[in-house]
C-alpha cells in the first residue's frame, strides 16, 4: 500500500471561510505544511483561499486537476454535510471521479470550537493529514440509480395528510390515503371555529374531505393501519391491514338507519372526546368520509352476547356482515408521507387541577365539542349537568406544556385556541372570563391582532401559572364554585378566582405509538417522541430515510396553516422525485467477497433491512445492493474480513487514523474552561 | 547449489515446541523426496551442525529455509538474520514463526513475572533463588547465555520473510503440497507464488471446511466445552454457545477440531487481509449476542472467562497491540512492524 | 414477624404520645416487630436547617449512622413523624448526591466514632409500611369493629408526600393511601380537597395570626364536609389542628369542633381496642361524640353519591371523564 | 497555564447523530478542548474494534465511540451491536493492561451538540488525570511528528522499522 | 410577607443581596414544599429558602427576630439535651417575643400537662457529649464554629 503514495498526486485546499476559519487556524501555515511536510505522502499541490466554495475556488481545483494531473483532492473547509457535494461536483467537472475527493471539516470541528490558535492549527493539520491518508485509499465509485414508482402512500387522514394527498392526486399521480379511524378529518373535524379568522372548521374542511373521498387518483383506506413496510426509496412494498367494518361498503348507502336504531349507546371517547355518546354501529360524525359506518365489536351487543342484530335486521340493503374478517392488502409505492398527527395530554396527570374529580373542569377538546353546533350540547356552553350556563369561566394555559415534569416544549397552539375559547364563551354566554397564561404567544399573521380583539371583548387576563383548582371554599363568595388559585405575577400576589367552569388548554403530545410507527418506517423520533426532520430549517419535511417524508403535527405541535403548508411541501418533494423518474443514491454499500466468505452466517442477523441473503446451495452470503443502506455493521462484524464497505473501507479508516496520529499535541495549550 | 548439484535445504527451531519438526517428518514417504532433491545443509534436530558452519556459507547459498519458532532471545534473532542472509527462500514455518503462537502468550506478562513463574513460583524447587546470569565467569573464561527479550516477536518482525506456512503445527498434507510446489518450481515447471504469500492454507475460514449445519446466530449464553451437557454433533458449535474460533480462522486444516466436537482455537491464524485476528473474533462474537440490555449482555459475556486469551491464543505477538502493557513496560519501547499488507494470498 | 427499625422522634415521647401508644397497641396484631434506634436524637425539625447546613445533616446523620449499626436483615428505618421522616430522607438523599456533604458529615460523625453510607438504611413512613408492606387485605382481615357511618377526612399534610425527588410511595398532590386504608376500616371517607395543605407548621410560634388562618381553612374545609374526625399521621399536624383549634375559634369568633386523631388510633378502634388503650381522650377537641356513632347503623342518605334521577334518555347531563379505576378493596 | 500532559483522543462519530452533534456544537460555537480528533463513520455499527486497537497502538491516549441513543439509531438497531462490541472490547482492553476508561462509549443525538462537547471535556479531563498511554507506536510517532517520515508506510497498520534498542 | 418567592429570585438575580436577606419572606416559609412540587422548572425553592435563612442569620440581616430566635433557641436545646423540649422552648419563646400571649400559651401548657402530653423537664440522650462533639466538628467544617 505504501506505493500508493508515489502513485497518487494529491491536491490539498485549505479554506479561510472569510475569517470563520482563518481567525483561529493559521491557514497559510497549514497550506505550507501540507506542501512541504506531506510531499512524501503524495501531496503535489497545496493552496489556501478565502472562499473555497466560491466559483473561483472551485475553478482553482478544476484547473489543478487538469494541469497538475491530480488524482486525489482534499478540501479542508466546512462540514461535509454542507459542501461535500459542491467539491465533488468540481472534481467531476474536471473529469475526476467525485468520490476521490475528501472534505475535511476544520470549521465546525476546529476553528469554531477551539480558542487556542496553535492548538487549533495543529489539530487542523492532524485532521487534514488523516484526510490525505484516507483519500489515497479512496476508490472511484459510481452512484446508484433507483427508479421511482409513481404511486405514493400517505399515512394519516388529518388536514396535513388530506392536503398532501390532494396535491399529489391533482397532479395526476395515484395516492393511497391510509387512516386508522373510520373517517378522515382528524382533529380538525372535532373543532368548532378556527383561529384567528373564526371560520367554521367543518365549512372549510369537509369540502376537502369530500374531494379526497371522490378523487379518482386517491384510494381511501380508512379503518386501516400500515402493518409492514419493506423495500427502499422508489420501491416500497407496504402491507396494509384493513380492520373489519362489519359493513359491506359495496351495499351500504350510508342511510343511517342502523345507527339510529342501534340500542347500544356508549360514551364516545374518540370523536366526542368523552363528552358525547355514540352507538355501537356508527360513523364518527355526520359528514364522515367515507359515509359508511363501522361496528365496534368491543361494545356491540351482538359481539358481546350473540343477541340483538337489530342493525342487520333493519338494514334495507343487507349491508351488515358480522362475518367480515380483517384483510391484508399489499401496495407498491415510490414514496411515503407520514402525517400521523398528535395526541393530547392526559389532564389526570395533574391532580391539583381536579380534572375527573371536579365535574366542571373541562379539557380543551371537550370544550371544542361542546361549542360545536353538531356536538353533544348542540353548541350550548353548559356545565357538566348539561343545563346550567356558567356565569364565570376560567381558562388555564400550558397544561402539560413548558413544564419539566411533563413536556419541556411549548405546544404552540394553546395560546391562540385559549383566546378562541374566550371569544366563543363571550359569544355563547354572558359569563365573565379569566384567562391564566405564563406568556402570551401570538406570533403569526393576524394572531396578535386577535389577542387585542379578545382583550377588547373584556376577557380578564392574569399572568401566572395556576397552582391549583379546588372546590374548598374559604368564604361565602367561593361557596359552590371552583376556585382557581394562582400568583398574579404582575400584581405580585396570590389570587383566588371563583368560577363555575374551567377549561384546561392541554398540551399536544406525540402519538402514544409514535416510536413504533417510526421504527416501522425506519425513521427516528426525538427524545420527546416527535419525528425528526432531515434538517430542522432547510429540509423540514424530509427524513434521514430517503423516500419517507413527514408533515403536520407529527413533527411537532403545529397550527392548521403550518400543517397545511407542510402537507403541500411534502407533496412537492414527492412530486419532484416522481418527476425525476429515478434518484441517485450514495454508492456507499457493502459487498461480500464470495471466495473468502465461509458461510458462517454471523452477518445474517446484522441487517435490519434484510439486505443479506444466504445461499444454502453455495453456503455463502450475499448482499443486495438495492436494499443495503450502507451502515457498515456487517462489514465490522465479518470474522473473515470477507465484507468490504465502499466509501468507508478498512484501509480508508485505518489510514485516516494513522494520518491523524502523525501530529502530536502542542505541549502548551491554554484550555477552554471546563 | 552444493557440489552434488542438489539445492541446499535448512530448517531451524527457535522459540517453539518442536511440533513443527515432527510435522515435517509426518509427511511420511514425501520426506524421501526432500532427501532426494535437497542437500540438507543445516537442521539441528536432524543432524549436527555448528553456527560457524552456517556463518561460513556464501550468502544466498541455501535455497530453502524453513524457520519455525518465535524470536524470544538474541540467539533466535541472530540465527534469523543469519539464515535470512544465507537463504534464497526464507519461510516462516508454523504458527510460532508466523504469529507468535503459544510462546507469544507470554506477551501478556512482564519479564519479571515470567522469571518468577519459572524460577521462583511454588512449582519450582529453587531454595537459593538462583536466577539466570547473561554472562558468567568460569576458570576457562566467560560464558554467555542468550539475552531474553521482554516480548516475543514473530519472524517477520525481525527479518524479511518470503513465505508463511501457518498452523500449529502445519498440516502434513499442506507441507507435502508445499514441498511439491517448491520442487516443481525448481524444475521450472511452475511459478513460485508472489513473495509474502501465505502458502499451505486456504483462502477462507474454517467454517468453509466445517461439515456442521449452520443457521443464523443468536447467542444467549456461552458455555465452555466441558460444561456443555450434550453437544449436538450436527450443529454449529457457536450456535450451541461454545466459543469456536472457526469463523475467524484461516481454513486448510479440514476443520479437524470441530469435526470431533472440539472448538477451533485458531491455530491457522487470520483470514486473508485481516489486520487483527482477535478483533475479528471479538466483533463477530459480540455482534451475535442476543440482547439489548447492558446488564444481560455483561452476564452473557461472563460466559467467556478469558476473552483476550481466547481471541489471541495464537496471534498476540502479531496483533496490533502486540503485547500487554506489563510486558512492554520494562525497557521495551517500540512496536515491531506488523504488516499484513506485505502478506499476499 | 416483620422487623423494622424505628425512629420515634421527640413528639412521640410526649405531645404525640397517643400516636405511639396506639401504634404499640396494634403492632402485635399486625406482626410488627419494632426496634427503636438506640439513643436516637432530635431530627432538627424545620428549625435546625434554618441555622446550619452541615451540622443539620450531621444531626440527622447520627441517627442514620446509629440505625446503620442496628441493621440486620431489614434495612427499613421507619418514622412516624412526617418532619422526622423528611429530614431522614433528605439527609440520606443529599449525602448520596453531594459528595462534599457526604465527606463532611462523615468527617463530623467520625469524631463521635460513627459513619453512615448513603442508602445503608431505607427510610420509610409508617403509612408506607401499613399500605405497602402489611397491605390493605391484611388490615381489613383484622377489623372486628367496622367504623361504619363515621365520616372521616384523611389529612396527610405536607412532608409525607413532598418534596418528591425520589418518587415517594404516593402522589405529592393527591395521595390515596390513607383514603384507601380508612375505607377498609369501614369508615366513610370524604374526598378531602385540602388533604395535602399546610397545618401552619411552626407558624403557631412565630406568627399565630397566620397560623390561625391556615388552621381555620383546614378545619372549616373538614367542617363543610360534615366530618366527624380528621385523621392525621403527623404529630405536628395533630398538635396544630387539635391544640390550637380552640385559640383559632377564639380568634375568629367561631365554634368549630373537629376532633383530630391519628390513623393508628382509628385502626386500633377498628381492631376492637378500647379508646383508652389507644390514647384517645387526650385530645383537646374531644372525639367522644363522634366515636359514639361507631357501630350504630346511621347511614346518611343526604350525602350518598347523587343517584341518576332520570333515565339516560332525557338526561341532558354530560358524562364525567373515565378515571383509572382506583382498585377498591372489596 | 503550566506545562501539562495533553492527551490525544480519537473519536468515532455516526454520520447521522454524533457527527451532526459535533457540527451543531460548531455552529453554536460551543467550546471544547482540541485534544479530540473525529473520524466519521456512517453508523456506530461500522465501528470495528480493530479501529480502536489501531488508534491505541498508533499512540492515542483514549478513544471515544459515539452513536445515536438506543432506539434512535438511523439504521434502526445497529447501535445495540456497537454496545455489545464495546462491552466485550472493554474487557479485552483491560486484559491488555490498559485502563478500560480509555475507551468510552457516548450516546449523542444530532441535537446534543452541547452534551457531546461536555462529554469530550470530561473525557479529556479524566485522561489528563490518568496520564499518557504511550503505547510503543506512540514513540515511533514522536519521531514522525518531528518530520522523520522516512520508512513510514501506510495502510492496514505498518509503522516503523524496529529501533536499535530492541535489536538486543 | 414582603416578597413572593418569584420576586425574591428576581432580586437575587438583580444582586440585591441586602434586601433579599432582610426580607421576611423566607421566615414565612412553613416548608410545605408545594412550590417545589409545582415549579415547572423544578427549582428547589424550599431548600433555597433554608439557605436564605442561614445567610440572613449569618449576617444578622433581619428585622423581625421572632422566627430566627425560635430556630436558634430550638437549636440550643437540641445541642444541650439531644432532644427538643417543648415546654422550655415555648416559655422562653413567648417570654421573649409575645409576653402578652404568655398566659394563653401557659393555659395551653396546662392543658398539655393534664393530658400527659408535655414534660416538665427535658429528657436527655446518653450520647450528649458525643453529639456535641459531632456538631462542633460539623460547624468547623461549615466554617461557622
Amino acid at each position: 500500500m505504501s506505493d500508493n503514495h508515489e502513485k497518487e498526486r494529491v491536491g490539498v485546499y485549505v479554506c479561510h471561510c472569510g475569517t470563520n476559519i482563518s481567525a483561529t487556524v493559521n491557514v497559510e501555515d497549514v497550506a505550507v505544511w501540507a506542501r512541504e511536510d506531506m510531499s512524501d505522502e503524495g501531496v503535489v499541490v497545496s493552496r489556501d483561499y478565502k472562499f473555497m466554495c466560491s466559483s473561483l475556488g472551485q475553478e482553482m481545483i478544476e484547473r489543478d486537476i487538469e494541469e497538475e494531473g491530480l488524482t486525489r483532492v482534499v478540501v479542508a473547509a466546512c462540514s461535509p454535510h454542507l459542501h461535500e457535494a459542491t467539491f465533488r461536483g468540481a472534481c467531476d467537472r474536471a473529469g475526476m471521479n467525485p468520490y476521490l475527493c475528501e472534505l475535511v471539516s476544520i470549521r465546525e470541528q476546529v476553528s469554531w470550537v477551539h480558542t487556542d490558535k496553535e492548538a487549533a492549527t495543529q489539530k487542523a493539520k492532524a485532521v487534514i493529514s488523516g484526510g490525505i491518508e484516507r483519500v489515497i485509499e479512496n476508490e472511484p465509485l459510481d452512484p446508484l440509480f433507483v427508479p421511482i414508482h409513481p404511486d405514493t402512500l400517505v399515512v394519516g387522514g388529518g388536514i396535513a395528510g388530506i392536503q398532501a394527498a390532494l396535491e399529489i392526486a391533482d397532479s395526476g399521480k395515484k395516492v393511497y390515503l391510509v387512516e386508522r379511524d373510520p373517517s378522515i378529518g382528524g382533529h380538525m373535524a372535532q373543532f368548532d371555529k378556527t383561529f384567528p379568522t373564526l371560520d367554521c372548521a367543518a365549512c372549510i374542511l369537509t369540502p376537502k374531505m369530500v374531494t379526497a373521498g371522490n378523487h379518482p387518483n386517491i384510494e381511501l383506506l380508512t379503518w386501516s393501519e400500515v402493518e409492514r413496510v419493506e423495500g427502499y426509496v422508489g420501491n416500497f412494498v407496504v402491507t396494509i391491514k384493513k380492520k373489519p367494518r362489519y359493513v359491506d361498503t359495496e351495499l351500504c348507502t350510508g342511510c343511517g338507519i342502523c345507527w339510529e336504531k342501534c340500542p347500544k349507546k356508549v360514551i364516545d371517547t374518540e370523536y366526542e372526546a368523552g363528552v358525547g355518546y355514540r352507538t355501537a354501529v356508527y360513523t364518527p360524525f355526520a359528514q364522515a368520509v367515507p359515509k359508511y359506518p363501522v361496528i365496534d365489536p368491543e361494545t356491540c351487543t351482538f359481539f358481546l352476547n350473540g343477541k340483538c342484530k337489530a342493525c342487520q335486521i333493519l338494514c334495507p340493503t343487507d349491508a351488515i356482515d358480522f362475518e367480515q374478517k380483517e384483510e391484508f392488502i399489499s401496495v407498491q409505492v415510490g414514496n411515503i408521507i407520514l402525517a400521523t398527527g398528535f395526541d393530547v395530554f392526559d389532564a389526570r396527570r395533574i391532580p391539583q387541577y381536579g380534572y375527573g374529580r371536579l365535574a366542571n373542569v373541562f379539557t380543551s377538546l371537550e370544550f371544542e365539542r361542546m361549542c360545536n353546533a353538531a356536538g353533544p350540547t348542540n353548541g350550548e356552553i353548559v356545565l357538566r349537568d348539561g343545563v346550567t350556563q356558567p356565569k364565570s369561566v376560567g381558562i388555564v394555559h400550558c397544561v402539560g406544556s413548558r413544564d419539566r415534569r411533563y413536556n419541556n416544549y411549548c405546544s404552540v397552539i394553546c395560546c391562540m385556541s385559549s383566546l378562541k375559547f374566550a371569544h366563543l364563551v363571550k359569544e355563547h354566554t354572558d359569563a365573565e372570563i379569566y384567562d391564566f397564561y405564563i406568556d402570551m404567544r401570538t406570533a403569526y399573521k393576524d394572531y396578535d391582532e386577535f389577542y387585542l380583539r379578545i382583550m377588547e371583548e373584556g376577557t380578564n387576563f392574569i399572568r401566572g401559572r395556576v397552582a391549583e383548582i379546588t372546590d374548598a371554599a374559604r368564604n361565602l363568595e367561593e361557596e359552590g364554585k371552583l376556585i382557581i388559585q394562582a400568583e398574579d405575577t404582575l400584581a405580585g400576589r396570590q389570587r383566588r378566582i371563583p368560577v363555575d367552569m374551567v377549561i384546561l388548554a392541554l398540551a399536544l403530545e406525540p402519538r402514544h405509538d409514535a416510536n413504533q410507527v417510526a421504527k416501522k418506517f425506519g425513521i427516528s423520533c426525538s427524545h420527546s417522541g416527535w419525528f425528526i426532520e432531515k434538517h430542522p430549517k432547510l429540509d423540514p419535511v424530509a427524513t434521514m430515510t430517503e423516500g419517507i417524508f413527514i408533515a403536520g403535527a407529527a413533527t411537532g405541535p403545529k397550527d392548521i396553516p403550518s400543517s397545511v403548508a407542510q402537507g403541500s411541501a411534502a407533496a412537492a418533494r414527492v412530486l419532484s422525485f416522481i418527476g425525476q423518474g429515478e434518484i441517485e443514491l450514495e454508492p456507499i454499500r457493502a459487498t461480500i467477497n464470495a471466495q473468502q466468505c465461509s458461510g458462517c452466517r454471523i452477518c445474517n442477523t446484522m441487517c435490519p433491512f434484510n439486505a443479506i441473503l444466504f445461499h444454502e446451495d453455495l453456503m455463502v452470503s450475499e448482499i443486495n445492493h438495492a436494499l443495503c443502506q450502507g451502515c457498515g455493521t456487517c462489514v465490522a462484524a465479518c470474522p473473515a474480513g470477507a465484507i468490504s464497505g465502499s466509501g468507508f473501507s478498512n484501509e480508508q479508516i485505518m489510514s485516516q487514523i494513522e494520518g491523524m496520529m502523525r501530529l502530536d499535541m502542542p505541549r502548551l495549550v491554554e484550555m477552554v474552561p471546563v | 547449489m552444493s557440489e552434488n548439484g542438489k539445492p541446499k535445504f535448512a530448517m531451524y527451531w527457535a522459540a517453539s515446541c518442536g511440533g513443527c519438526e515432527i510435522a515435517v517428518l509426518n509427511i511420511n514417504e514425501k520426506i524421501l523426496d526432500v532427501d532426494a532433491n535437497f542437500d540438507v545443509a543445516f537442521w539441528p534436530v536432524a543432524m549436527d551442525a555448528k553456527y560457524k558452519d552456517v556463518e561460513a556459507m556464501d550468502d544466498k547459498s541455501i535455497t530453502l529455509t524453513l524457520f519455525n519458532g518465535g524470536i524470544r532471545n538474541d540467539e533466535n534473532e541472530h540465527l534469523a538474520k543469519l539464515l535470512r542472509q544465507k537463504s534464497q527462500i526464507l519461510v516462516a514455518f508454523g504458527s510460532c514463526a508466523t504469529e507468535g503462537c503459544i510462546p507469544g502468550l507470554a506477551n501478556f506478562s512482564s519479564m519479571d513475572s515470567l522469571f518468577d513463574a519459572v524460577y521462583a513460583s511454588v512449582s519450582t524447587e529453587n531454595p537459593d533463588d538462583i536466577q539466570p546470569q547473561y554472562t558468567y565467569e568460569v576458570p576457562e573464561g566467560v560464558l554467555n547465555i542468550p539475552v531474553f527479550y521482554p516480548v516475543l516477536k514473530t519472524l517477520d518482525q525481525v527479518v524479511d520473510v518470503d513465505y508463511y506456512i501457518p498452523g500449529c503445527p502445519p498440516e502434513s498434507h499442506q507441507i507435502a503440497a508445499v514441498v511439491g510446489v517448491v520442487l516443481a518450481a525448481l524444475r521450472g515447471e511452475v511459478e513460485l507464488p508472489p513473495k509474502g504469500s501465505i502458502i499451505g492454507a486456504g483462502h477462507s475460514t474454517v467454517c468453509d471446511e466445517c461439515p456442521r449445519q449452520r443457521d443464523v446466530k443468536k447467542i444467549k449464553k456461552f458455555v465452555r466445552i466441558h460444561q456443555a451437557e450434550d453437544i449436538n454433533p450436527e450443529i454449529c458449535l457457536l450456535e450451541q454457545g461454545i466459543l469456536c474460533n472457526g469463523p475467524a480462522t484461516r481454513d486448510g486444516c479440514y476443520a479437524r477440531c470441530p469435526q470431533v466436537n472440539a472448538a477451533c482455537i485458531g491455530c491457522y491464524g487470520p483470514a486473508p487481509g485481516v489486520v487483527d485476528y482477535g478483533a475479528r473474533m471479538m466483533t463477530a462474537i459480540a455482534s451475535v449476542i442476543d440482547s439489548r440490555d447492558p446488564e444481560e449482555i455483561e452476564r452473557i459475556l461472563d460466559g467467556i472467562p478469558d476473552p483476550a486469551g481466547s481471541f489471541y491464543r495464537f496471534n498476540l505477538a502479531h496483533s496490533l497491540l502486540h503485547a500487554a502493557k506489563p510486558a512492554w513496560k520494562d525497557g521495551y519501547t517500540s512496536a515491531p512492524a506488523v504488516d499484513p499488507g506485505i502478506r499476499k494470498n | 414477624m416483620s422487623r423494622y427499625l424505628f425512629y420515634p422522634g421527640c413528639s412521640l415521647q410526649r405531645s404525640a404520645r397517643p400516636y405511639l401508644d396506639s401504634l404499640n397497641a396494634i403492632s402485635a396484631d399486625l406482626d410488627l416487630e419494632i426496634e427503636d434506634v438506640n439513643d436516637w436524637n432530635c431530627c432538627g425539625a424545620t428549625e435546625y436547617g434554618s441555622v446550619y447546613r452541615v451540622p443539620a445533616h450531621a444531626l440527622v446523620g447520627r441517627n442514620l449512622a446509629l440505625a446503620q449499626q442496628q441493621v440486620n436483615g431489614s434495612k427499613t428505618l421507619m418514622a412516624a413523624c412526617s418532619a422526622c421522616y423528611l429530614n431522614l430522607v433528605k439527609t440520606n438523599y443529599f449525602m448520596r448526591e453531594d459528595i462534599r456533604l457526604r465527606t463532611n458529615v462523615n468527617d463530623a460523625l467520625g469524631v463521635g466514632g460513627l459513619h453512615y453510607d448513603p442508602d445503608a438504611v431505607v427510610v420509610r413512613h409508617l403509612l408506607d409500611i401499613f399500605y405497602n408492606d402489611i397491605g390493605l387485605e391484611e388490615i381489613q382481615a383484622r377489623v372486628v369493629r367496622p367504623l361504619k357511618g363515621l365520616r372521616v377526612a384523611p389529612y396527610y399534610g405536607c412532608m409525607i408526600v413532598r418534596p418528591d425527588p425520589e418518587h415517594r410511595f404516593d402522589n405529592p398532590e393527591y395521595p390515596q393511601a390513607l383514603d384507601k386504608l380508612l375505607k377498609v376500616l369501614g369508615a366513610e371517607v370524604i374526598d378531602f380537597p385540602l388533604k395535602t395543605h399546610c397545618c401552619s407548621g411552626h407558624m403557631t410560634q412565630i406568627s399565630p395570626e397566620v397560623a390561625y388562618e391556615l388552621i381555620r381553612r383546614l378545619v372549616d374545609g373538614a367542617d363543610q364536609y360534615r366530618t366527624d374526625i380528621m385523621v392525621t399521621l403527623c404529630p405536628m399536624c395533630q398538635l396544630n389542628l387539635d391544640a390550637y383549634q380552640g385559640d383559632m375559634n377564639q380568634h375568629f369568633k367561631t365554634n368549630y369542633h373537629v376532633p383530630v386523631l391519628y390513623f393508628t388510633q382509628l385502626i386500633g378502634l377498628a381492631f376492637g381496642y378500647e379508646p383508652l388503650e389507644l390514647g384517645i381522650g387526650r385530645e383537646f377537641i374531644a372525639a367522644r361524640e363522634a366515636l359514639a356513632k361507631i357501630g350504630v347503623e346511621v347511614p346518611e342518605p343526604a350525602e350518598a353519591k347523587p343517584r341518576r334521577k332520570r333515565s339516560r334518555k332525557d338526561d341532558p347531563s354530560l358524562p364525567m371523564p373515565i378515571m383509572p379505576d382506583d382498585e377498591e378493596v372489596a | 497555564m503550566a506545562e501539562q500532559f495533553e492527551p490525544i483522543i480519537i473519536g468515532f462519530t455516526c454520520n447521522w447523530c454524533s457527527y451532526r452533534a459535533a457540527d451543531l456544537a460548531g455552529t453554536a460555537r460551543v467550546k471544547y478542548p482540541p485534544n479530540i480528533r473525529l473520524i466519521r463513520l456512517m453508523c456506530s455499527g461500522r465501528l470495528d474494534p480493530t479501529f480502536v486497537l489501531k488508534a491505541l497502538a498508533e499512540g492515542a491516549d483514549a478513544v471515544m465511540i459515539t452513536g445515536c441513543h438506543p432506539g434512535e439509531c438511523h439504521y434502526i438497531e445497529q447501535n445495540y451491536k456497537t454496545l455489545r462490541r464495546y462491552l466485550l472490547l472493554r474487557r479485552v482492553v483491560a486484559q491488555m493492561g490498559i485502563e478500560p476508561e480509555r475507551v468510552k462509549l457516548v450516546w449523542a443525538s444530532a441535537a446534543e451538540g452541547v452534551k457531546l462537547a461536555k462529554e469530550i471535556e470530561i473525557l479529556v479531563e479524566e485522561i489528563r488525570a490518568m496520564g499518557p498511554l504511550n503505547w510503543p507506536g506512540r514513540m515511533a510517532h514522536a519521531q514522525t511528528a518531528a518530520g522523520a517520515m522516512a520508512g513510514h508506510t501506510n495502510g492496514a497498520g505498518i509503522s516503523q522499522p524496529i529501533p536499535e534498542e530492541v535489536r538486543a | 410577607m414582603d416578597h413572593t418567592p418569584r420576586q425574591l429570585f428576581a432580586m437575587i438575580r438583580a444582586g440585591m443581596e441586602k434586601e433579599v436577606l432582610a426580607s421576611n419572606a423566607p421566615w414565612y416559609c412553613v416548608s410545605c414544599y408545594f412550590c417545589m412540587a409545582r415549579c415547572p422548572q423544578e427549582i428547589h425553592i424550599t431548600d433555597i429558602m433554608y439557605t436564605l435563612k442561614r445567610m440572613a442569620i449569618e449576617n444578622g440581616h433581619y428585622e423581625d427576630a421572632t422566627a430566627p430566635d425560635l430556630s436558634k433557641s430550638f437549636v440550643g436545646q437540641v445541642e444541650n439535651y439531644g432532644r427538643s423540649f417543648e415546654l422550655g422552648l415555648a416559655t422562653r419563646h413567648y417570654l421573649r417575643h409575645m409576653p402578652s400571649k404568655l398566659f394563653k400559651s401557659a393555659q395551653m401548657g396546662m392543658g398539655m400537662l393534664s393530658r400527659e402530653r408535655l414534660d416538665l423537664s427535658p429528657n436527655r440522650i446518653e450520647g450528649t457529649k458525643q453529639l456535641q462533639s459531632i456538631l462542633q466538628r460539623a460547624k468547623e467544617l461549615e466554617g461557622v464554629a
